[in-house]
């Protein structure tokens, strides 16, 4: 392909698509709703081309399991919601994190609580995305704030769910779902695409959850030779329910620590401006591109503020923000929610410096300038 | 050209809007190798209502995606011009549609009056292409993208048996805005 | 001495939890016998099933298997199918994961005429959770959530699966298990949504809670309500009342879901553009 | 109460009836339904053939056992 | 000017916000006509939808109207029925709501018997989000989801009520509307669980993907496809293909749900005990 | 009725239904799930005595649209279940947020994620309850850790719902809903029951989502001769959809507001020989009775431990435990899961005290023992 | 375009057609299904009951307005 | 008595501790005015396995429901015993059905064997009173509840027709501890 091929304008969820083939992605299982929508429509118009499957489910709840059973069978799979469908995605999402089985999620998120704004931007389930689902869980989720880091970051939701057997969360908003932006596709070549360890002894040896050193089992797909059972109950490395309080908690910490021992390689984060900075923004998505534009306002005013953006969102990058706290005197966390992230970076802050919250939730992308009066505001305090 | 040229493209749902904006950015973007979003915002329900398209056109890289002072505002019915106007530029650029947009606020010496539509239904006997005529109106008074390549960029984006339609829509424009121009 | 049954069990995981003298193990023996005659490589076998004692079931066959969430199991196999084709995929369910929580799943899979088999083991009652009145517990019937008698009408899910699109449709028992093997067996065999329904006993849950205490008890009772077509087209509408009809209802050949897909594949190749 | 085997063969001439008596429950529907009288329950509730001469091989108890713990089969079945 | 029309609608929501001859608004008034006739006070009306276009329909009228989640009116409908049976319950949903992710309410509330009108707005289509194609867009007809034309077999909802036990059992078109008018009417006036489904159009949605732009083609062709039970009863299998019939199909006197759980109490409370 | 009368052997479960019976409750709408099933049970059985309704659903979410449905009706409300439960009514969950319906959601929890451990107790879904629904919503969660307490806890969950029209949670465990307690129930003239404010103006000038000072509307219930409308979507007083910024944003502010405003009233906690203590452990539900045990055996060992037990978790008592926070050197927080009400703590705390989780997940109650050994080890750090 | 009244009342002797010309989205469906083609379409594609005198009353464009845009009635009828 | 007396009732599902463990907290708890809590913990499955019933018996508000440490253990499958015989007190007293539980460690002079099945099984023609004369054993040896509130404790928590048989099974179970008791 010659370069001029390679760069588009590319909406977001488009990108989104583009990213998850580039992944190697061959199905997709969806229910459409807005403000995802256009992922599901792309899906269905290119998998076929690629001998891929796209099936429209009867819900949600329906579109999640097949993602699952599609990802058993050993294709890399997909599915694109927004907040009421992630509450109906969550139940099974759960079975996909204790099976530890790979795919990525899409949350593109709109004004709620229940059906809420349909239309409009949020970043109100950034804690549902973390919690949604009951019982002790680790999850990963990753937040783009560009057109084209949606299209790197589904390859990067890919590759850290095939490489940690983990259903992954994009959580996207409206603003940037819907925003056309000048992407520049790379070649496949260019790009790094990770698939699940598939086991290396013989089928009679396999023991589906007996973890590697990493922490994460290799995983054998149905119809390849292995037969083996999963279950959402407790299991044993075999894959058969346990009642061994043993074995319980050495599975259930394993779910935990085998993302927790790799949070160097899937935590992303961006500083700007920050090594002299007396005020840190933290932001994620589009309200990230908000606080940079700030940021440069800011420093036109000779006012020493930087941003630390997240890619990462879930793990939180605590150690980081702890950091921050240590250096900055004052910072603020602006998010299009009532005070969600604001809760992680006040708990990793530990009271070393003021961190406040500005939330909007009216439905508007929050602009830089509402932003900079913030600022304002607080150092007169 | 500004560092950054914020446009805003408003009006009602089905006035193809979205379609102009993204003409427009793909114009900057692709054929003239700049950086460009476009973006909208939906009115209260998808159909009808009001709608508005934005484009953000930079030499470097974009932060805030959206409008924070209007450069460049189209307008094609009155409440659009009422409500966006506010946000316009001091020496910022309104295009109006005179058919509709009868109350026109006196704030910039750079105000443009045109009967884009009405135009459109007597040259084409559609109103369909009021968004690329209002797209040739644009680019020929401001320059914010070269001719060509928002010519590229109708070519691209509108469906094959539309093109020839839309093409002279453009040079229409084009040609109305040289009227405008030396008219003011 | 090794039976059939050997051959496709996870010796470990027995004896197995159920209760003594339920159904669930006599379904499970019908299932293996079916499979066994078909010839089929275990490889190529998956078997996906919700949550309940029949559910269960899935945890002591030796092929892949899939023991989901409560109702989910239709759409988890529809993943796998639409994923690998090739593969058999068998779904488990018991009454309550099938017509309750997962009745839309049901219709759905029906509808589209996936080449699944589903097998409901319909023993009248949320066994597991302790007895509570399912969409199947005849009319009238006790449950520990329907201590005054059971008002509800029931599905009738032979009727239900023809009208959302099944192309397989029978029913059997776990009193008559030799058919009930051979009924599974043609339904494993067709192409498309098969589904055969298995009336089956709950001593623990459902017998005890309606006077039916011992498994023979039950096997007795379901022998009574159960009735062939034959017998049961001779029968008036009066004599059919709380009877249920076993055998063959629905069998018509129709393109499965992953075949007609293969027209989209081959479709949208076709139209060519951007392959990726 | 004493111990029996774990897997009890019973046979005759013509037919072997094997019971894996730890997997059996003592549910009592092989010995109900059989349709020649065969079986009778022990102590525990478990079947014994104790016609077994009477037994007709119709396999009727093993399809119905829910635990796999009745066998029927001919006297040339190859053991394991 | 006042018409029948304007002692129903809540008047500050007009122009409504559906597009240019959306059919939701013909269903809207055939449904306002049937409750003048029945001669109802609006104060005892719950008009409850789900999401969607069609479900919009509750803002426009003045009765206590509830717009709840995508596919869950009729639970909530159950839940205020079962609290004050002397309401009047409708329900309205889209083909999308009732038949898609609705699809287990449908055939519950069915099962159940409850005193519920349920009335579908089958478009054929996911109008609200863009034209995606449904449980109920005919096969090989297009959508946003199905550029290549969708290859699933359809529900055909009067059947699926009709199998999950509904009482009552119809299907209109808004070409129609006098007719859709009438059998809405019946519906109401049926105690136990009544289903009206009104083959609508949806112009912008529907329409566009499919060649019919304009609302009017779109009615034409609504006219087309269907046919009167009479008229079908007399086509060959062939000649049924494609086509919907419609008429009265289920028209049976039942208790209904809220009337046997009268029974219930009664007997609860003669059973004595804590009476709390 | 007598003395002896009133005091009784009550299952947790049972004590729920007795105290649900005693708010007033008329409609119990639910699923079975263990270990929560002999709720419902319960309701069965004795709601059609009083000529209140049972009705099992096809699932919970059903389940708990019919109780947004009756209490629209103007019935008290009930449903209950377990995690796997939770999930699916989560988005109708939202909607009664959304719509501010009163109702009473119940959550025995048991292990999890998914499936997980059915017949075990956990703490594993604190989070969930105040995340799991998408978008900015608040919610309040009560916590109860005796029989007793579940009955009076449930008649406080009816009152706060019906007072600040909202759905509570009541967040039980498998330890004590299945356990057996003495419990002495009141007379019903010896509790206070609350039932939600009517409107006091004619239907005419009834407008169901203007507030009241208290920041609560009043409501009128279906079929009393106000008509009006209510929607998911975020609404104006009216209660038709409205998509102007400043409606929106007052609105989705004064959901939160009304339940901050009256914090005081909500949340309800236990201190137990805090006094004079340098150490305190703070815990709630079954936990926090091995918690008081482990408080008196570190005092025969003349260690100065205390305990904060939470009856409310949502909100989070912060002030409460900033304060303590100040006044010891060290928090532990025992609960049976990884580690989710530690994290509010240690927010709470602002770095004020070191902060220590000790977290269980096999299963099985903590115990007072390892309590005090964690309490050992890490005063000795 | 020149504006039309909100609310435009036709009437002959016998029958009297209102059309809310606010509501009226000129979908062309009143126009188009009239049994008797009573009614054109204006410029904005609204209906104008032209032919007023053919109209038999049939009521067919009032049940079919999604819009509630369109009334027929007696000329009798009472007014507001 | 001890300030807190933990029980602990052990076996297999279906041999009826829980309800024996019901019938004892109430006999505690309701009829003897002490406080007392019962709980349980089930096996892997709801069905069969292992079964385990606790009881602990305050005179003052009960903190931790569970059982710390055992004072009064009954065994009734040699498996339980073996698990739960290693939490005993010191000085607690454990209860084995000697029919079954046959290898009986030897950990506490205040061990008490009986062939509390079998006994059931002949004189009642029943196992299902097995529970009933344990209880019976355990009031007549411990005295952790008085027999009056034991009694009335039983005939509320079985049903109408059974009262008499488990009444008499309950005395039995009194007798049987006196013998034990001077046997020792
Ligand atoms: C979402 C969810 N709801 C409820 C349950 C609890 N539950 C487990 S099995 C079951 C019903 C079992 O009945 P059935 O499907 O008939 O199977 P059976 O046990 O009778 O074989 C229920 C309600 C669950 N596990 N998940
Ligand atoms: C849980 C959930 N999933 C998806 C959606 C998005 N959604 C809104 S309406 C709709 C379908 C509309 O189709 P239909 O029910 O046929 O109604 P119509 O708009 O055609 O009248 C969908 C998928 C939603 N609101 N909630
Ligand atoms: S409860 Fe019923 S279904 Fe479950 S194992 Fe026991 S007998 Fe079988
Ligand atoms: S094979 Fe038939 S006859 Fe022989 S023992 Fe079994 S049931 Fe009886
Ligand atoms: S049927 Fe099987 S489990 Fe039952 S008694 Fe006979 S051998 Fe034992
Ligand atoms: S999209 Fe379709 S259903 Fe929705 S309002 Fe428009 S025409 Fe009607
Ligand atoms: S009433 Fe009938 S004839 Fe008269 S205008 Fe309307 S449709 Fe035409
Ligand atoms: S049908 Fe109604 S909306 Fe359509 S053109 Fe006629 S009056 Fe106007
Ligand atoms: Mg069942
Ligand atoms: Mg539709």
């Amino acid at each position: 392909m010659n370069n001029q091929k390679n760069i588009k304008l590319l909406q977001g969820n488009e990108a989104c698509v583009e990213g998850a083939l580039l992944s190697g992605v061959k199905f997709f299982a969806g229910y459409p709703i807005t403000p995802s929508s256009e992922i599901a429509e792309g899906m269905a118009k290119k998998l076929p081309k690629i001998g891929g499957k796209f099936i429209q489910m009867e819900d949600e709840i329906a579109s999640m399991a097949a993602v699952i059973g599609a990802s058993m069978a050993g294709l890399k799979s997909l599915t694109a919601t927004s907040g009421p469908g992630m509450c109906l995605k969550q139940e099974n999402l759960g079975f996909a994190i204790i099976n530890e089985i790979p795919c990525v999620v899409v949350n593109a998120q709109r004004g709620g609580p229940s059906t809420g704004l349909p239309t409009k931007p949020s970043q109100g389930d950034m804690m549902q995305a973390r919690w949604g689902t009951h019982g002790d869980h680790p999850i990963i989720a990753l937040a783009p704030s560009t057109v084209n880091e949606i299209l790197t970051l589904t390859i990067k939701a890919f590759n850290f769910s095939e490489k940690y057997r983990t259903p992954v969360i994009l959580l996207l908003d409206e603003v940037i779902a819907h925003m056309r932006e000048k992407v520049e596709i790379p070649a496949p070549e260019d790009i790094e695409v990770i698939n699940r360890k598939k086991p290396t002894v013989p089928p009679e040896e396999y023991l589906p959850f007996k973890p590697d050193e990493d922490g994460v089992p290799p995983m054998a797909n149905f119809g390849e030779g292995y037969r083996y059972h999963i279950t959402g109950l407790v299991h044993n490395y075999k894959g058969l329910p346990t009642s061994d309080s043993q074995e319980i908690d050495a599975f259930i910490r394993r779910l935990h620590n085998k993302i927790e021992k790799s949070i160097k390689d899937i935590i992303i984060i961006e500083r700007y401006l920050l090594d002299d900075a007396k005020i840190a923004l933290i932001a994620y998505g589009s309200v990230a591109r908000a606080a940079e534009r700030t940021v440069k306002l800011a420093r036109e005013e000779g006012l020493k503020v930087g941003l630390l953006k997240l890619l990462t969102i879930w793990p939180f990058c605590s150690e980081e923000v702890n950091k921050l706290a240590q250096q900055v005197d004052l910072i603020i966390v602006p998010e299009m929610n009532l005070g969600q992230m604001v809760l992680e970076v006040e708990r990793a802050s530990r009271g070393k410096c003021r961190v406040v919250p500005y939330g909007r939730v009216d439905g508007e992308l929050i602009n830089p300038i509402e932003i900079l009066g913030k600022i304002r505001e607080e150092i007169k305090k | 050209m500004k560092e950054r040229l914020e446009i805003c493209l408003s009006g009602s749902g089905g006035q193809g809007l979205i379609l102009a904006g993204i003409i427009l950015a793909e114009a900057a973007g692709i054929y003239d190798g700049k950086e460009a979003v476009q973006s909208q915002s939906y009115g209260p329900e998808a159909r009808g209502g009001a709608s508005r398209s934005e484009v953000v056109i930079s030499n470097n890289t974009i932060d805030y995606p959206k409008v924070m002072k209007t450069d460049i505002l189209l307008a094609l019915t009155q409440t659009a011009c009422d409500k966006y106007v506010k946000n316009l530029n001091e020496d910022g650029i309104l295009l109006a549609d005179s058919t509709i947009v009868t109350e026109v606020p006196n704030i910039s010496n750079k105000t443009y009056l045109f009967p884009i539509t009405e135009t459109a239904q007597k040259k084409f006997g559609t109103k369909l292409v009021t968004n690329i005529i209002s797209l040739g109106i644009i680019v020929g008074l401001t320059k914010v993208v070269s001719q060509e390549a928002i010519q590229k960029a109708v070519c691209s984006r509108v469906p094959v048996k539309a093109k020839e339609v839309n093409e002279k829509a453009l040079l229409l424009g084009f040609n109305i805005a040289k009227d405008l121009r030396t008219k003011k | 001495m090794k039976t059939i049954i050997d051959n496709y069990i996870r010796k470990e995981m027995f004896p197995n939890i159920w209760c003594p003298g339920c159904g669930n193990g006599i379904v499970l023996g019908a299932i293996i016998r079916a499979i066994d005659e078909l010839k089929w490589d275990k490889n190529e076998i998956v078997a996906v099933s919700g949550i309940g004692c029949s559910s269960r079931i899935t945890g002591y066959v030796d092929f892949c298997t899939m023991n989901t969430t409560h109702g989910r199991a239709l759409p988890f196999a529809t993943g796998i199918k639409m994923a690998k084709p090739d593969l058999k995929v068998i779904v488990v369910m018991g009454d309550g994961d099938c017509s309750a929580i997962g009745g839309n799943h049901f219709i759905h899979a029906a509808r589209r005429n996936i080449d699944l088999t589903a097998i409901i083991i319909n023993n009248m009652i949320y066994g597991m959770t302790g007895g509570q009145y399912s969409p199947l517990t005849p009319t009238g019937k006790f449950g520990s959530t329907a201590p005054y008698g059971n008002i509800d009408q029931t599905f009738d899910l032979a009727e239900l699966a023809t009208a959302a699109g099944a192309s397989y449709v029978a029913r059997g028992t776990v009193y008559n298990a030799r058919q009930s093997s051979s009924l599974i067996k043609k339904a494993l065999d067709k192409k498309g949504f098969s589904v055969v329904e298995i009336i089956s006993d709950c001593p623990i849950s459902y017998g005890k809670m309606n006077k039916m205490k011992s498994p023979v008890d039950m096997l007795k009772w379901i022998k009574d309500i159960t009735v062939s077509k034959k017998v049961w087209e001779a029968l008036s509408e009066e004599e059919k009342e709380g009877k249920l009809v076993t055998g063959e209802f629905v069998n018509i050949d129709r393109m499965d879901y992953s075949e007609k897909y293969k027209g989209i594949i081959k479709k949208a190749q076709e139209m060519g553009g951007n392959k990726q | 109460m004493k111990q029996k085997k774990l897997f009890e063969v019973y046979q005759n001439n013509s037919v072997k009836i094997s019971v894996r008596r730890e997997w059996c429950k003592s549910c009592g529907i092989c010995i109900e339904f059989c349709p020649k009288d065969v079986l009778v329950p022990d102590d525990q509730g478990k079947p014994i053939p104790e016609n077994i001469d009477a037994c007709i091989k119709c396999g009727l108890c093993e399809l119905r056992c829910p635990d796999f713990a009745i066998t029927v089969g001919g006297v040339e079945e190859k053991d394991e």
